[in-house]
């Protein structure tokens, strides 16, 4: 069940030169409903006019003992700044859960998640959710310097964590795609979310090694739950809304690789 | 309650508040945020003869207090909306409108035709103003001639409500309204989107795939209020306002500029539970001024 | 500098950027804020023949990203401002375009001849697109033929730049400006204010003495760049862009749609010394895009 | 000379429930200009658009020695509501010093000054203007209810001051114009500013017994500079800007009382 609710900006910290880590809980603390790894929230930013439609957010974790949804949040432009400027004690008022999910696997295997930048948001919870049902996660992270790679202790504790940064400064120097694990390992399934010519990549890599493997699309979205029909991505199955058919889809649908 | 009902030909609704089509899905998209029962009308997507995908991505683009779309009448078609979606909505304790488009004429008689004996649908909104298809839609929206023709053609196998929904993008709205009215429309809705453009000047590119689309939201109320209040003199039918409405406060100047009912576009998407909010307040508006009903507004501004 | 110069028919502006009629006053009123020298071109306010009064207060409401406005042409008259007015503003190391206003073509006509020997005013901008007045103005600007008879008669006696101003409020605006450039406007500007309206639902009043006024600002801004780009690819000669400029970005992107020179009207009021951002601004894209002049952004949107 | 320029908040305190004090600095400390009673601010409200206009407010009173301006401000809607939220050390954009101002006697005499509510922001300038020319201002100040009478302190520093209340809760029961020291006493000169009914009955009564009598308008205003003919009155000379040509009129050159 989606909800329209405000929430309480319980802490706001600032991780690095442009991500911030937003921690909100129910104004009235009403307890959190059912959320999946993939989810989104739709953020109202202000009530101005000047930023005049809602921006998505995955959730980035759902801490259920402090009743809390974390927000990890790349100042782009005016919305995500004002976002990141948001006070401790502030209202912030969101429509959510939003989307499918990442699918659960049912049975144990080698489970990677390759992340880009921001893009590592939404694989936290899904470690977390991964790690919970007795499967250790492998964690992919890229960033153009270490600055970029985020929240790297929280990934720490899920499962192992291997490094890119394109300046060498922390763990092996390039792109994701070049890792060594990569070359060095075969897994049962990806799930990916970052730039989309990160996730093609990873996209190509799967294909070619047989592996499943899921992306999390970032497109443009005016209502983030089906009613505008803006954020179509075009599938196998022809134009599908990517905020309620998605935003994780599984590559086999998309159009991307031929 | 019944302060607040009113007639748009012999359709009664329950109140004022209708969400427009195309920002309102069939309704259940927003079934966890609202009690859909409470709604005057659902005006449903447009709906074609045949499918369409629509345009490519991107859609939509972010503008001063609004939006741009160009979704381009994605829809699966009138047999699969008789067939497969009528069935899980007709049930609600509301009216649903079904907005009808096409490219040619014909389209639109056949897609009114098949909509005709639908039991729960008891109006079809004609959409001539359309700014997002190439092949039509708008163009039959912008001449008093094709404006009637289309009216004339739909009328002649269309005997429940017909309400002609107008283009905005026009150099004298209510002369179209006076051509639609004369040839049978039983309301005339106004204002459908803006013709409007947006460039990302670093890449030096269109934001749309179409390069245009139509313009939304609250940066356009007060151009659609103009134009209601125009054809509200003009015309002897009702009106149905919208454009930009984005509290009760502005669906009341809509209705003070002589619109019947009032629809709620793309403010939905910001606050998807406005349309409820929107009834209470026109309701505790009537309660401060002392008014019996909503007749003592519509059309009711003071010069 | 040259980089940044642009040619209207024979007049040359050191940059394209300029101020829009009645909301610069003369300049002067501006003087404090920025260097009127580093200006394109100060297009100061509309002129009639006879002095007026303007419509009565209130003149202006605040709308969602914009303003509507109905001054009515208040000003002291041609007379007094080539009397009065111009001594003081001629030594302006820029140019003065003035803001022909009327009722009737008689009025357009009489008011050019009083121009003409103005040395320091290289060109006239007719406004036919007023929606503020109740005899003329727009009236003239919403159809093809009397768009065109007024610019001929103009052209007639009139043998400076001459610029001609678009109204919006139009079903097709490509199809006006090339009407006037068959008579011999130099170029034509675009656009004025959209009619617009606005209510106060406590009283149940308009909110403006006239009842409607002009919508301006940001919130029109993605309709007059829609405008823009179909009159840029309908006419031979240079267009003048604006409407709800109020960054740089802003500019570049009416320039990308086809805009020679462009206008800043209302964001004016909020930052007084935009115009002087919005040069800098232009010339900082050109020199992060690696590009030698302005001409090469002028209409290069890829489509 | 006109300026557009950054202040920072210095302070704000709420004086009652719907008046803010504000005090506002430039930003790098720039020595303020001369600044005249009557005068006003543009306040520009957030950088959003859902305010599109800049708020113009009356300049309350000029700290030198602290080089601050002082605003009193009224939440009527939202942008003085915004104006009012303003936290200690936000900028505040400011187009100043506006408008023309009212008229300083150069000879001893009796003034008086007639406010009401948030009308009394700008005689607090004037008063102590007064006072600095070695006349003493004789305030009557009206609200209400006595909550609304701000700065009274402030006013009794510098002058004497009487009250009305329409509850009677402060001073004298009823309007101002009903108060005794009109029917008491005889003024030279009355500056007035408040409610438009307010100043028209002081205008009577200023008529009626001879005094001169100036007011200072809050006509709706887009620029505050003479640019775009909006906030016109109507004068004995025809349409003048309120802006420039006031805030304040003499009573004689407007067209309120026959
Ligand atoms: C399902 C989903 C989940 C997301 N999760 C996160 C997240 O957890 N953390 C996070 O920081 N960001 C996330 N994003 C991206 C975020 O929504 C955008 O960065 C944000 O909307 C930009 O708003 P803005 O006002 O800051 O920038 P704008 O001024 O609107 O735009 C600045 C730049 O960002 C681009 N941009 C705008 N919107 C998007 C978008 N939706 N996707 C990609 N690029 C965009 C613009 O084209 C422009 O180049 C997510 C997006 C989606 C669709
Ligand atoms: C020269 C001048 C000096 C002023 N000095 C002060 C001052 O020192 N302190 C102070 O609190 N206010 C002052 N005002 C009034 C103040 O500018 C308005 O209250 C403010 O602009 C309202 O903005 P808002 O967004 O809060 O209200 P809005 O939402 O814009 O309007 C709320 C209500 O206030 C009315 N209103 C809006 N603008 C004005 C206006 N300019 N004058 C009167 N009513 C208005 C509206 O009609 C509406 O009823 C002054 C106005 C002027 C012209
Ligand atoms: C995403 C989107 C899709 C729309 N689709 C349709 C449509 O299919 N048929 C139609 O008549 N109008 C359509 N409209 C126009 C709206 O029904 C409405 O006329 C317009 O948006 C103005 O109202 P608003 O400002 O409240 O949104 C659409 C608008 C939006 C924003
Ligand atoms: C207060 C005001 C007065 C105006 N007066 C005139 C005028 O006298 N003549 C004219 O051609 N346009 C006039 N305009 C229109 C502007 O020149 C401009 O075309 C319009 O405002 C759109 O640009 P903007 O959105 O940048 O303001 C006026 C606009 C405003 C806001
Ligand atoms: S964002 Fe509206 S349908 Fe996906
Ligand atoms: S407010 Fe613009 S001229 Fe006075």
């Amino acid at each position: 069940m989606m909800k329209v609710l405000d929430f309480i900006v319980r802490s706001n910290e600032s991780l690095n030169y442009q991500n911030n880590l937003i921690k909100v809980a129910p104004i009235d603390n009403e307890p959190l409903p059912e959320m999946l790894p993939g989810q989104f929230v739709q953020v109202l930013v202000d009530n101005s006019n000047a930023i005049f439609l809602r921006r998505p957010i995955s959730i980035n974790f759902v801490a259920r003992e402090r009743n809390e949804i974390w927000l990890l949040v790349q100042r782009v432009g005016e919305g995500t700044r004002k976002i990141c400027e948001s006070a401790v004690g502030q209202k912030l008022n969101l429509v959510f859960p939003l989307g499918n999910s990442f699918t659960i696997p049912q049975r144990a295997g080698s489970y990677l998640l390759v992340g880009g930048g921001v893009g590592t948001a939404p694989l936290l919870f899904l470690g977390k959710k991964l790690s919970e049902k007795g499967f250790i996660p492998q964690f992919l992270l890229g960033g153009r310097t270490g600055r970029d790679i985020l929240q790297l202790s929280e990934f720490e504790a899920l499962g192992s964590v291997s490094c890119t940064t394109e300046d060498g400064s922390l763990g092996e120097k390039g792109y994701v795609t070049d890792h060594s694990i990569l070359r060095e390992n075969r897994f049962d399934f990806i799930y990916t979310c970052g730039p989309k010519p990160m996730m093609v990549e990873v996209a190509r890599y799967a294909n070619a090694t047989g592996s499943g493997c899921e992306v999390s699309l970032e497109n443009l979205m005016a209502c983030g739950f089906g009613a505008c029909l803006c954020c179509v991505e075009k599938t196998t199955r022809g134009n599908r809304c990517a905020c309620t058919d998605g935003p994780v889809f599984n590559i086999n649908e998309l159009t991307w690789i031929d | 309650m019944d302060r607040l009902s009113v007639k748009i030909g012999n359709l009664k609704l329950q109140n004022p508040v209708t969400t427009a089509s195309g920002t309102f899905g069939y309704g259940v998209e927003y079934a966890d945020f609202v009690d859909l029962d409470r709604l005057g009308a659902i005006f449903v997507k447009g709906t074609t003869v045949e499918p369409r995908e629509g345009n490519d991505y991107p859609r939509m683009a972010e503008t001063p207090s609004g939006m741009l779309n160009s979704v381009g009448l994605q829809n699966r078609g009138v047999d699969y909306f008789v067939g497969q979606i009528y069935p899980g909505i007709k049930d609600y304790n509301t009216h649903i409108v079904v907005n009808v488009s096409g490219s040619t004429l014909e389209d639109y008689v056949q897609c009114a035709q098949k909509l005709v004996d639908l039991e729960k649908v008891p109006a079809i909104e004609l959409n001539i103003s359309c700014p997002n298809v190439k092949e039509g839609g708008m163009a039959f929206g912008t001449s008093c001639r094709s404006a009637a023709a289309v009216t004339r053609a739909v009328r002649d196998v269309y005997p429940k409500t017909l309400i002609v929904k107008l283009s905005p993008n026009v150099t004298d709205i209510a002369e179209i309204a006076r051509a639609v009215e004369d040839e049978g429309a039983d309301s005339v809705s106004l204002v459908n989107t803006f013709l409007g453009m947006a460039i990302d000047a670093e890449r030096r590119r269109p934001r749309l795939s179409t390069v245009t689309g139509g313009l939304s939201g609250p940066c356009i109320k007060p151009i659609a209020l103009r134009m209601v209040w125009q054809v509200y003199n003009a015309v002897k039918i009702p009106v149905i306002g919208m454009g930009g409405i984005s509290s009760a406060t502005d669906a009341i100047e809509f209705m003070l500029a002589g619109s019947t009912a009032i629809q709620i576009g793309t403010y939905n998407f910001i606050d998807p539970a406005i349309s409820m909010k929107v009834i209470d307040g026109i309701e505790d508006y009537l309660k401060r001024h002392k008014l019996n009903s909503v007749s003592e507004i519509i059309g009711k501004l003071e010069i």
